[in-house]
């Protein structure tokens, strides 16, 4: 469990970017970050491995105060993946897996043959080990990027809009399979979107924040999409302009389900 | 005109040659690297060590070199010599010359013999220009308007220079400064009348082969320049004297010319006239 | 310190300065050669330039001959250009002009290629012309790479011009060679002062071109544009635009 | 053409002498640059100071440098250290600038990975940033290299050997030949060095072919390095 | 209308990007043409200005071989726009729109009084006119594409993934406008994006392209929706994820339209 208590972050310029946030993310499940270009979801995870400094208020990890500990090994104990991978181009595939277990101190040749195993578990050919990453397409350097951040296995995940920077077919995919391996693992995860689909795709509690880190809502996704706590989140969630309003339609004997545009968006089972 | 030296700053430190090795230095004047080649040749048939260190530059950063050990043997010219170190001496022959040499040179150098080679500066004209204007000696040129004189820059100011000319002569003439001593620009500029007047070395084969008239100098404002080494007492060991001292006997003015012609025209490198003198002179 | 006085109360010096073979006639011979060199070499190398950035033609081969137009030594090519025409100004105008050409080759197609081909697309797609496209797009957005090409020329021409007294060519390099010759240590010192003065004013005096050449709304050609990269395209961030709403 | 084939030995020799004092400038002014070039990168404050202070060194006309060191330095006249020195300064002051630029280039989103990673300060230098570095640096390494070996011959006139003997020789001398044999050994020299950093920078940056993004960051700041404030 | 008849593009490399592509666009309606990434669609809309030239086969606007056209003048009259807007940076907005007038012969005055009138049209404040495009953000300089791709009031307007580079809140509002305009202005609009979603919410007719710019199915989102042609197509629309499989559950007392998932998608008005 990760507790923020009125934390607040300020960065040198003068901007505010947290503003006295009280945040509880549970255990072993998908919390997702959302909200639009500026809110501070990017701020609030990486307080979480220091690698932003708050300016105020309390951050435990399981009841830990992470300021007690040294931030570089706050750092290897806590996986990490990034938009565009953040992959060392100059490792290869897989000694950019190892890497975080390497810097733990353990050997060259177990930290490669347990990164092999990773490329499994992250559905990655092991013919892709010995390529760099420049040699990946998009979708295959994410899946290399969540390989890493799972090598130390790590009870805590962070990811910043992993999957923003792929094709949407492609990112589909990722996103089915975090969700297989987080059915598998049961990870703590923290996950950063500002596609909202995404969010309520992936999480088991979805946080949308306003400018600010300001929290506009928590909840379920269901919670959200049935009782939106204020305009601003209807609006976020698009329920205003009528693509959560749905109706149903029949067109070529089936049961069309259209927005309020009349803009179909699938196919009511029967 | 200045306080201090960045070159006289260096002479205090380093350099001193390992004990029996003859370091030999040459001005960047291919005549001059010649007879430093004919004495490294000539030191090395008699079993001396020695280690070439030619085409230094001018006698300002090569003085200072010697007097601080850096290097020590130098292939030197009596007359342009005693002039670097007493700018207002009055010998002009060249045993007067060298008389005055001998004590104007720094307490730990000294030269050795003088040799019968004589190559000086020496001012020539072209025929054509000697013959449209009556000019033989360099008392002439006063009759004559608009002479340029070209040759090395620091001609601008020795006393047989441009300076001379006038208080000697009471000749005025324009400089260009040509950097080549005496070299294929200068000669090109004597020939295209870029400059009607050349300071030429007198052994420089161009004088014949050009037909060019070396002025007279019947007030002797050039003085006699004599080959004379100049050794660093502390390398001056009777081994070393002897050699330098007998080829310097065998040296002759005709000798030079030939040999500036070989490396001019038939573009010989230095080591190979050196080894064709010594051999043909049988002094060892 | 004592020495580098010396040079500066050279300078001062009237006699030094005024005169035929004062120090401002070197000066005006110094900046001769490296104008006239610079402006020549960019007659050749500044439409040479924006063609091969502009069709991506040739720009191999444009790489090696800078390359290695570069690695010719001044002093070699100045030499070899003096025993050809004889001594005066053209043998070492000759060798700057070389001594010129990479630099603002190197400017122009760099300029050229350093702009964004999405922008170049687009201009086409539009309907521009290709001669619209080079001087209404890549020439202007390419501007700052090309002046610092220029620049660099310039800096390159002005440092080196005091050989051309090796083929008797005049400038400052008469008093460095003079100085060095005649053990006149002020004098050399002076004319050293006096090059790297100009050298540095010059270096100014593009530097300010080159600001004032960036087109505005263009930081392409800052160096501050590699630092701050975004790690995505991105809408604003901290910018205090407002979105449209 | 004549002359070229009776003076080999000499052309050989000089060759050597050449190589000898171009090497020690380019491998010492690399290292020199390497902290400077981080302190400017690092400190933004100071970065204009120093890149305006290696231009600066730039701009002294190389003549006069080689004669003055002696007495700064307390080195004899004829010393190649003083050539080296010189060198060397000129190397540091057109490789500051490449050092600062190429550990800018260094994509931030890698560098913040590396962090996030968990590497310290000192090994994230180290493993990631320097060799990410890597490119932009060998380009500016290989202007280096060239800039220095065209340099070198300037010693000549100050009685350092080198191959700029044989353009002061072949001058009084009138051959030609002479003087073309030292511009081509420049030359080749010039080439064969630039052919041994490639060489060098794929053995130690294998990564780097594969990936196109580098090797257009390097381009651009390959290029901006050349037309930027560097003189030669 | 706007017709490929067995239209091949193969690049110099040997890629054959366009496979005999028949194709009618019709006039004054919105044609999408989506499909994964090289899939040929931004070849095929580059075919249509010759900013790629065809291999073989005919292509014709109105009847017209656009290959008896001069190229630069055909470009002119076609509206063209472009993912990152592709703004000359170095003019201001307004000159950005009348540029193509401008080119066209138009008058400086006249052609930026008409560029301020454009500005409205795309819903742009004229007091962002003297800005130059870095000064906008990235919704606002898509918005200045749209305008400057319409100043010379082109019957054909073609659009290149306008909204790709988007944060997803401010397309949603861009994907609206144009809605908007194409109402007011009935252009013929051929739109390429890779987003399903925005194809079906922008597309008159959608094109859905496999590789080799081969058509998979051409229709109306409802009968593509309803009648997927391929399983190809299944997959594409999100059928077999279960994306677009979509059944009714009752939460907080609300009827909320979920995916196969149990994801919720939106909420069935009654
Ligand atoms: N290093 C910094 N210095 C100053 N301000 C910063 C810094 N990093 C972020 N900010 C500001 O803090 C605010 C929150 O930024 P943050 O990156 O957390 O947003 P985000 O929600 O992740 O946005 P995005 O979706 O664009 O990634 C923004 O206003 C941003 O400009
Ligand atoms: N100039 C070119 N030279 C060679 N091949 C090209 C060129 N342009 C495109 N291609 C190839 O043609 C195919 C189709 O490319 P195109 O750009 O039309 O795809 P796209 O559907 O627009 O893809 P995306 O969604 O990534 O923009 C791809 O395989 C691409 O690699
Ligand atoms: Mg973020
Ligand atoms: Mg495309």
């Amino acid at each position: 469990m990760i507790e923020f208590r009125t934390v607040t972050k300020q960065f040198p310029d003068g901007t505010v970017a947290v503003d006295a946030l009280d945040l509880v993310i549970p255990a072993r499940q998908t919390t997702v970050l959302v909200g639009s270009s500026g809110s501070g979801k990017t701020t609030i995870l990486r307080m979480i491995n220091r690698m932003v400094d708050k300016t105020s208020g309390d951050i435990e990890i399981d009841g830990e105060d992470i300021y007690s500990l040294n931030p570089v090994k706050l750092r290897r104990s806590i996986g990490y993946v990034m938009q565009n991978s953040g992959l060392l181009p100059h490792r290869k595939v897989v000694d950019n897996v190892a890497t975080v277990p390497m810097l733990n101190g353990v050997k060259k040749a177990d930290a490669r043959e347990a990164a092999l195993t990773l490329l499994d578990t992250v559905g990655l050919d092991r013919q892709l080990a010995e390529r760099y990453p420049s040699q990946l397409s998009g979708g295959q350097q994410q899946r290399v990027g969540v390989a890493r951040g799972l090598a130390a296995d790590p009870n805590i995940l962070l990811m910043d809009e992993p999957f923003g920077a792929v094709d949407p077919i492609v990112r589909a995919e990722l996103q089915q399979e975090l969700v297989r391996i987080q059915r598998e693992l049961g990870k703590t995860i923290v996950f950063v979107t500002h596609d909202i689909d995404e969010a309520f795709l992936l999480g088991d509690q979805v946080v949308l924040l306003e400018k600010g880190g300001r929290i506009a809502q928590a909840g379920t996704p269901a919670d959200i999409l049935s009782k939106p706590a204020s305009d601003f989140v209807a609006t976020f969630i698009g329920a205003d302009r009528g693509r959560r309003a749905l109706r149903v339609e029949v067109v070529n004997g089936r049961s069309v389900v259209v927005d309020e545009d009349g803009r179909p968006t699938g196919v009511l089972q029967s | 005109s200045s306080g201090s030296s960045p070159l006289d700053a260096g002479s205090t430190s380093t350099g001193s040659a390992a004990a029996g090795t003859i370091v030999i230095g040459s001005q960047s004047y291919y005549s001059n690297e010649i007879i430093a080649e004919i004495y490294a040749q000539a030191l090395e048939a008699n079993g001396q060590t020695v280690t070439r260190k030619f085409n230094i530059g001018q006698r300002d950063a090569y003085l200072p070199a010697l007097a601080s050990g850096e290097v020590t043997l130098f292939p030197e010219y009596s007359g342009n010599l005693l002039q670097f170190y007493d700018k207002s001496t009055a010998a002009v022959s060249a045993d007067d010359v060298y008389a005055a040499l001998k004590t104007a040179v720094p307490a730990n150098l000294e030269v050795l013999e003088q040799s019968a080679a004589a190559d000086q500066d020496s001012y020539n004209v072209t025929k054509a220009f000697a013959d449209a204007n009556g000019v033989t000696s360099i008392a002439d040129l006063a009759k004559v308007s608009n002479v340029t004189l070209g040759g090395n820059a620091e001609l601008a100011t020795r006393p047989y220079g441009p300076p001379g000319l006038l208080s000697t002569y009471n000749v005025t003439v324009g400089f260009t400064p040509i950097d080549d001593s005496a070299g294929p620009l200068t000669l090109k500029a004597l020939l295209d009348n870029t400059i009607q007047v050349a300071n030429i070395y007198s052994a420089d084969p161009s004088i014949g082969e050009n037909n060019l008239v070396t002025l007279t100098d019947p007030k002797n404002l050039f003085l006699a320049s004599n080959v004379v080494p100049l050794i660093n007492k502390d390398a001056a060991t009777p081994e070393v004297t002897d050699v330098i001292n007998k080829v310097d006997a065998a040296l002759t003015t005709e000798d030079l010319v030939k040999m500036n012609g070989e490396s001019t025209t038939d573009q010989k490198s230095s080591a190979d006239i050196a080894k064709e003198w010594l051999d043909g002179k049988k002094l060892f | 310190m004592n020495l580098f006085l010396d040079g500066i109360a050279w300078i001062f010096d009237p006699a030094h300065l005024n005169g035929p073979g004062g120090i401002w006639v070197r000066i005006g011979e110094q900046l001769s050669y490296t104008f006239g060199a610079v402006a020549l070499a960019a007659i050749i190398a500044i439409p040479l330039g924006l063609w091969i950035g502009h069709t991506g033609r040739g720009r191999d081969v444009a790489v090696l001959t800078s390359g290695g137009l570069r690695a010719l030594p001044s002093l070699g090519l100045l030499i070899i250009f003096a025993l050809a025409i004889g001594i005066g100004f053209k043998a070492p105008l000759l060798a700057f002009v070389i001594l010129a050409i990479p630099s603002l080759l190197s400017g122009a197609y760099a300029g050229v290629e350093a702009v964004d081909r999405r922008t170049v697309d687009a201009a086409r797609a539009q309907g521009m012309t290709e001669w619209q496209v080079l001087t209404k797009v890549e020439l202007p957005l390419g501007l700052p790479l090309l002046i610092g090409g220029i620049r660099s020329g310039v800096l390159q021409v002005v440092a080196t011009a005091t050989l051309a007294y090796f083929a008797s060519g005049g400038a400052l390099g008469v008093f460095i060679n003079d100085g060095l010759k005649t053990r006149d240590y002020a004098e050399l010192i002076g004319a050293s002062i006096i090059v790297t003065v100009l050298a540095l004013l010059l270096e100014g005096i593009f530097a300010l071109l080159q600001r004032l050449f960036v087109p505005r709304g263009v930081t392409a050609g800052r160096i501050s544009d590699v630092r701050s990269r975004p790690l995505r395209p991105r809408a604003v961030v901290g910018s205090p635009i407002q979105e449209g709403k | 053409m004549n002359w070229v084939v009776n003076n080999l030995g000499l052309i050989w020799s000089l060759t050597l002498d050449h190589i000898a004092l171009a090497v020690p400038p380019i491998i010492l002014g690399f290292l020199i640059s390497i902290p400077i070039g981080w302190v400017a990168n690092r400190y933004h404050a100071s970065r204009g100071v120093l890149l305006t202070i290696s231009g600066l060194l730039y701009t002294v006309p190389s003549l006069p440098l080689f004669i003055a060191l002696p007495a700064i330095l307390g080195t004899g006249i004829l010393d190649p250290v003083n050539v080296v020195v010189g060198l060397t300064i000129y190397a540091v002051a057109l490789m500051v600038r490449s050092v600062a630029d190429a550990l800018a280039a260094v994509d931030s989103g890698v560098r913040q990975a590396a962090t996030a990673m968990g590497y310290s300060g000192w090994q994230g230098f180290w493993q990631v940033e320097f060799p990410l570095a890597g490119p932009v640096l060998l380009a500016g390494l290989r202007v280096v290299s060239v800039s220095t070996v065209s340099l070198v011959s300037i010693g000549s006139v100050i009685g350092v050997s080198s191959l700029g003997y044989l353009f002061l020789n072949g001058l009084q001398r009138n051959i030609v030949a002479e003087v073309i044999s030292g511009i081509v050994a420049t030359l080749v020299i010039a080439i064969v060095f630039d052919l041994i950093l490639v060489a060098v920078g794929r053995i130690l940056l294998p990564w780097a072919k594969a990936d196109p993004s580098a090797r257009q960051t390097r381009r651009r700041t390959a290029e901006r390095a050349l037309t930027g404030t560097v003189t030669s």
